[in-house]
């Protein structure tokens, strides 16, 4: 059964054999596709790296901005017109480092897109130096003597700043992963899936193996409604729990707070300036 | 001995930050200008909330004038350190009117403010008492004031309002019975009919006539007042106001806007659009239109942050990295201030580039009155296109400019990218293609000439000597050349900055001396100009220490020119 | 008893009579002298806002940069020169709006700096507009309708991130401030001191009574040892807890991760080149 | 018949990224470098890990060389899209040597790199074989490449050094055995004693001999390598290496370093110092030494990411808000890379202003052979003083520099403040302070000009042709016109950009032509040539599709002005 956001003809992709990102765009076409959504209504908003290229590889509507950048365009888009469905992709590097202070207050807005971000704990498109969630100890050409920061924790984050759909994933497992995705794309709200994925060229600490070595399962009776019980499973390493950490309705959302659409008005772009209103505001300064 | 004035007078209050100078212009220009006196305010103050020294220069005259003046004729002081604030102002001929015990100035004019305040209950209402003084000296009508005052206090209690009204009266009393000055200022009945506003405020009224439904921004000296008055139209206009989190974001999400299908603009300072200089390259290479209008102060750095400077040209010339095109327009008056931010979101659609206006603290803070904007011409033209199945937002047309699509309007896909990229906006790295973009995208430098807005020329057409000024030094430089009264001066300014028209030679090769003045310390646009017509201007009347040019120091410097 | 840190002759300070800031100042003064700190070796760094200009009144070094960009200056003084005591103080639209991005990835790094934010809730210097800590539904001349983003809680950020040493005070109690800046300072390892402080030009609804009626201290007995209990602890709100949330010593500081001090070499100023050594490796290009 | 090679030949490789031309051209350079020749290559590679099509020029000759060329003696495809990708390149003098099966090409010499590596163990080895191949083809000793193959393969097992030996020599015999080709290219003993590296280990170097021992920076092509290339000499050199959060937080930290006492460096592209404008700033109000490599790549925005241009120039010129001093440089050769990275630590310290070194993604990956670097020149002065109690840091002195303190160096308060400030570094609102610390900034254009590089003029004395150009153009250009054999061309060249000195307006006087050659496509060099000089420079050559100019291209391009 053909999907309509996927190319009829083949395509390039960029991205090296064997990489994860392969699994994450087949469970992305296969979510929005089981989510049927339509295509003139999806818009793809990404930064600059390996994980960013996604949206050219979606038959659909994209923005694909500036490295780290990802977050506000996505925001304006869905404020701008709150019928598109609005998902951002980006990587580790991406969302997490040159980006990290628009996540950090997009969570405050709670806009109701879907983030994901590939985290294959390095730099792929620049050939390999450390990123925000690089184990420390990692040597790269840049890292010499081995990673000393701490990496970051992007669910104990995300969960801390009260994002209500908080989960991980690890592209390996498809079909789990596009589960996920459907439930991140129709929650209501700004939801972050954080997607282990290996870096088959770069990253030869945290392979394939090793996510599979190293991750779990949540258990299915797993509260996600609980934040604090939620920040403390967050806090688990080596192995990682995955799956949805955090899940609540509690936040209204960006474009519900936008006083522009409370009397059910038009997108923007439909928007038709009322020139005497204008000209009586002109007036009001005589 | 009386002093006369005639024709045109100029008070000055100064006082601390906080002590409410704000608040008496606000009355006085009202009312001055209601009574039909021509108005004109501009303020300097300190990059704080309380405390230091600000001060506020009022001009009341027969004539239309908006220019900052030196000569002080009233100087009315709120606060000791006032006096030496501005002691290279004060002449024997400037009467200072103020309270003796607090202020230590020989030939004052004792007038207890606050002792006919509290009187009427408390000193607070001291400054209405002042403003009403003023009133009186002007022979503003006692009803005019009466009434004005409890509408400007309409929101505070029936008390207040009562209170306020008294405050006035005694003020207007005062003032009335002042025998040391006399004023014979003719008031005009057009002046009641025109508009009166800040620069501020005429930018925005601009950008509600270009249609602007989005704005975003971060706060930051002078330009925040563009958003705040943005801010109270929102409701008005159906405008989303977004505060973001910094600059970088800023300009990301209003580039996310109008590819969503808005009408963005933003306002920021120096610094501001300094950090947005990558997302502004992100402009050039996606094709978006972008309405950015930036309020400059005296840098580098934090600088100034509540002064004024012209110092931001080279900034908006060249933000961002790589070549694109990008429009520069810098309004001279409340009316350019208005119409030029109007067609800059025109502009910003129409060749999907970005479009600077480029004020400055004297412009934006600035009040006086203006005969009201024509608006006959400025309809809303959308350029945009409803998709087609085989849309491609970067398509190669005879036109030169791509039509831009908005997604879901149309059945087809919008992509856009900060890569270079094809036709349909997906990456490419074919040379030739890439070649064929970059010529599309500086193509449009050529298209945009035909609405190039050519620049004003005042005075004689028969000039030796050629005054070259642009932005906000409009009405100090033509008042200086008008009271220099010397017929082979004239004045050209430019409101049209980037990208300039050849023609403009014409005006140049004319004269035998041309004069640069600007707001700067590097002559930013006489290199522009030099660099665009291959003239050179030697002479450059420059300031930059944070206070806009008086007219008088305008005169004087050009003098030594000629 | 006279204050080095202190000037001899009374300067002319821009904050507005009855600001919170002043307060700070005194406690901080006083905290310097009681730890013995010596000028020479105190850099106070800051970026711009009314809290950012409290070096300004300080009888030392400082590096007073850019609005938001306080802590990049401020973990390379101390990298640069481990002997420094370095002191970072900023506004909450200077350090979580603006800097946001460099607060997340300072505690990543853990410098050993101490970071004083002074959240009066309100950007102060512009004039009063929301900052990432103002409350939902205050309203200002640019949130006309009144505040929708979620507050920022800065306590719970930096738990979730494991900062090492996290506290919250209150201006309108020196002394109790002051007891708290001291142990921040000793600490090794960043620390940040969340301090509410009233601003009494521009948030009328925060003020200082309203801090006294909507803050408690943490008990004596609270083991601030405890990663999730402070979390869970960091989430109570109106009234807040004052006190230490969170302390720890697990963490490795930037400047001990530093390859270049490890066989104690001396601060980088005083680093001379090595003329030979550029020679030679010059010539291993032969 | 026999393809007869005398003087110089061009040798590429095209393939998918991951394909390993880079160790191909890696284990060549040394080779034939070692053995007497003079060394080149150059890549043009994709924005990707795996797949799409790149390639790397290899030129080997008997005199220096440096330039692209488009002509191509001999082409090795690795992969069948090569032939494509080239296919503009390829002539009927081009010689083809791959793998007949795989490669679709008519006249291929077929030589299977794959069976031969297969044979000795592994298809690996066949780059090792390829690489043999040409080191027979140009007699290169065996020996020196078994000791030099095992050497290279040190740090993997032995049997992978066996094997890559067999592999090598097997190669090596095939090439010595191919009669199509004669190559007689004369080698060098003097080439021996060269040094041998690319443009970004020549930057390296000399930020190591300018005494830098700090480097911050977010990684970003093409200018990764020289951040990695200092991390790769950290340890030797006690150099704090910083990869920060971003590039906001790079420049920013960067400032923090120089003013702790170290001599700080970041290295970036066109967008990272386009997010850095507003710390660029920051260093020219606080008077900061700084020190920022630039490498550049075609934009706007994310643009073409791995490929060249030289189209930031504008950027570095005025990026930052407000007027300050800066410095730009941009080395033409490996020894300029060298020693102006190593002056540009001196002038930032010597008038602590941002230093800017403009480099492009042709200059830092190109490799070439050149003469041991002089380093008679090159001690560190640092320009630092011990504080006194009454120190302060932006005092007004007689030589217009105000000596920089360190704190804790001696007993006085280093204090600098992003506001203005007064000598002492705190905040000031006071008119005159302000206009002389403007003045004692923008006073050091003055004083640098002392140390001006002027630019160097190839060619003969009498020319009437000029031809202008500067930074990474330099090999290219000069041996286009060396190839012209025109006495009455002369080429100028800048590596020294910015501020330019008056005097080079003798040179464009004298020349009845003038010609740009530049990488951009507005000819950014052309208008600051203008500018600063008043010659009108209407004779452009400006390429912008990635690449850069061959020498061909030029010859053609400088013929049709001629
Ligand atoms: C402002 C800016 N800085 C740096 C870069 C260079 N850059 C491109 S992608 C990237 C990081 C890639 O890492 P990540 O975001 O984790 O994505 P991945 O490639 O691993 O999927 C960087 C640093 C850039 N394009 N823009
Ligand atoms: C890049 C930049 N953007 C904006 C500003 C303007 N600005 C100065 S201080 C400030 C915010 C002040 O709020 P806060 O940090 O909370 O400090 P406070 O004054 O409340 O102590 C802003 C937006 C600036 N100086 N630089
Ligand atoms: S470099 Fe890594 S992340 Fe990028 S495409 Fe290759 S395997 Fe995937
Ligand atoms: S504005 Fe507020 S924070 Fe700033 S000094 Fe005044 S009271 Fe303090
Ligand atoms: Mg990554
Ligand atoms: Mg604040």
């Amino acid at each position: 059964m053909e999907n309509i956001f996927d190319f009829e003809n083949k395509i390039d992709i960029a991205w090296c054999p064997g990489c994860g990102n392969y699994s994450i765009r087949k469970a992305f076409l296969a979510a929005i596709k089981e989510l049927n959504l339509s295509q003139g209504n999806l818009v793809l908003v990404s930064g600059i790296g390996q994980a960013a290229k996604m949206p050219q590889y979606i038959n659909t509507n994209y923005f694909n901005g500036l490295h780290g950048r990802g977050i506000p365009p996505a925001t304006a888009i869905k404020a701008c017109n709150p019928d598109l469905n609005v998902v951002a992709f980006g990587g580790d590097g991406d969302m997490y480092g040159e980006g990290g202070n628009h996540f950090l207050h997009a969570t405050r807005r709670n806009p109701d897109i879907t983030l994901f971000v590939h985290n294959n704990m390095i730099y792929g498109l620049t050939k390999g130096q450390a990123s925000p969630t690089s184990e420390i100890g990692m040597k790269t050409k840049l890292q010499v003597f081995g990673v000393s920061e701490k990496p970051l924790n992007p669910i104990a984050l995300a969960i801390s700043l009260d994002v209500t759909f908080v989960a991980r994933a690890f592209s390996g497992h498809i079909e789990k992963t596009k589960e996920i995705m459907k439930k991140a794309i129709s929650h209501k709200g700004f939801a972050l899936v954080d997607i282990f994925q290996p870096c088959v060229s770069f990253n030869k600490i945290n392979t394939f193996k090793w996510f599979e070595d190293n991750t779990f399962y949540l258990p299915d009776d797993f509260n996600s409604s609980d934040r604090a019980r939620a920040f403390n499973k967050s806090l688990e390493e080596e192995p990682f729990p995955l799956g949805i950490f955090y899940k609540s309705n509690h936040r209204k959302t960006f474009e519900e707070n936008l006083e522009v659409f409370k009397n059910g008005k038009l997108p923007l772009y439909k928007n038709e300036l009322n020139k005497h209103k204008v000209e009586a505001e002109i007036r009001a300064k005589i | 001995m009386v002093k006369k004035i005639e024709d045109n007078l100029v008070i000055v209050l100064v006082g601390e930050a906080g002590q409410g100078i704000k608040s008496i212009e606000s009355i006085l220009s009202n009312l001055l200008k209601r009574s039909g006196y021509n108005y004109f305010s501009t303020s300097e103050v300190m990059s704080r909330v309380r405390g230091g020294a600000n001060s506020t220069e009022i001009r009341v005259s027969s004539k239309p004038i908006a220019g900052f003046i030196d000569r002080i004729d009233i100087l009315i002081p709120l606060h000791k350190d006032g006096i030496d604030h501005l002691k290279k102002r004060i002449t024997k001929d400037t009467i200072v009117i103020g309270e003796k015990d607090k202020i230590n100035y020989e030939d004052i004019i004792d007038v207890q403010f606050t002792e006919i305040a509290k009187e009427i209950g408390n000193a607070i209402y001291s400054n209405t008492v002042a403003a009403g003084l003023i009133c009186g000296l002007l022979k503003v009508e006692l009803k005019l004031c009466k009434d004005f005052i409890v509408e400007y206090f309409s929101d505070k209690s029936e008390e207040i309002q009562n209170k306020n009204r008294d405050a006035i009266i005694k003020g207007h009393k005062v003032g009335s019975n002042l025998s040391e000055i006399k004023i014979t200022i003719e008031k005009s009945d057009d002046v009641k009919k025109h508009l009166l506003m800040t620069g501020a405020e005429a930018v925005s009224l601009g950008a509600l006539a270009g249609g602007c439904n989005y704005i975003c921004g971060y706060p930051m000296s002078p330009a925040t007042s563009v958003f705040e008055n943005m801010a109270s139209h929102s409701k008005n206009f159906d405008i989303i106001v977004e505060q973001v989190e910094d600059e970088v974001g800023v300009i990301n999400m209003a580039l996310g806007a109008w590819y969503a299908g808005a009408r963005a603009m933003t306002t920021t300072s120096g610094g501001g659009v300094a950090l947005m200089s990558e997302g502004i390259s992100l402009c050039g290479m996606i094709e978006s239109p972008l309405v950015l209008h930036l309020a400059q102060r005296p840098g580098p750095a934090t600088g100034l942050p509540t002064r004024t400077e012209q110092g931001d040209l080279n900034l908006v010339l060249h933000a961002g990295h790589g070549d694109f095109p990008r429009i520069i327009l810098a309004p001279g008056t409340l009316e350019e201030g208005f119409t030029l931010t109007q067609k800059a979101f025109k502009f910003a659609d129409k060749y999907q580039v970005p479009v600077f206006i480029l004020t400055d603290q004297f412009f934006v803070d600035s009040r006086y009155n203006t005969p009201v904007f024509d608006t006959t011409d400025f309809n809303v033209d959308k350029h945009i296109v409803k998709t087609k199945k085989d849309y491609k937002r970067f398509s190669f047309t005879k036109t030169g400019i791509s039509p831009r699509g908005i997604p879901s309007y149309g059945s087809g896909n919008v992509c856009v990218d900060s890569d270079e990229h094809d036709e349909s906006g997906h990456i490419t790295e074919n040379f030739d293609i890439r070649t064929k973009m970059v010529n599309k995208r500086l193509g449009k430098f050529e298209l945009i000439k035909d609405d190039i807005i050519p620049p004003k020329l005042i005075g004689s057409d028969n000039y030796k000597t050629l005054i070259l000024c642009w932005g906000s030094t409009f009405n100090i430089v033509t008042q200086a050349i008008d009271e220099l009264e010397n017929k082979e001066i004239a004045v050209l300014h430019f409101s049209w900055i980037f990208p300039l028209s050849k023609n403009i030679d014409k005006y140049l090769t004319k004269a035998s001396n041309l004069i640069v003045v600007e707001n700067n310390s590097s002559g930013q646009f006489a290199q522009l100009l030099e660099l665009s017509t291959g003239h050179s201007i030697q002479n450059r009347i420059l300031k930059y220490n944070g206070l806009p040019f008086s007219v008088e120091e305008v005169k004087t410097e050009i003098q030594k020119f000629i």
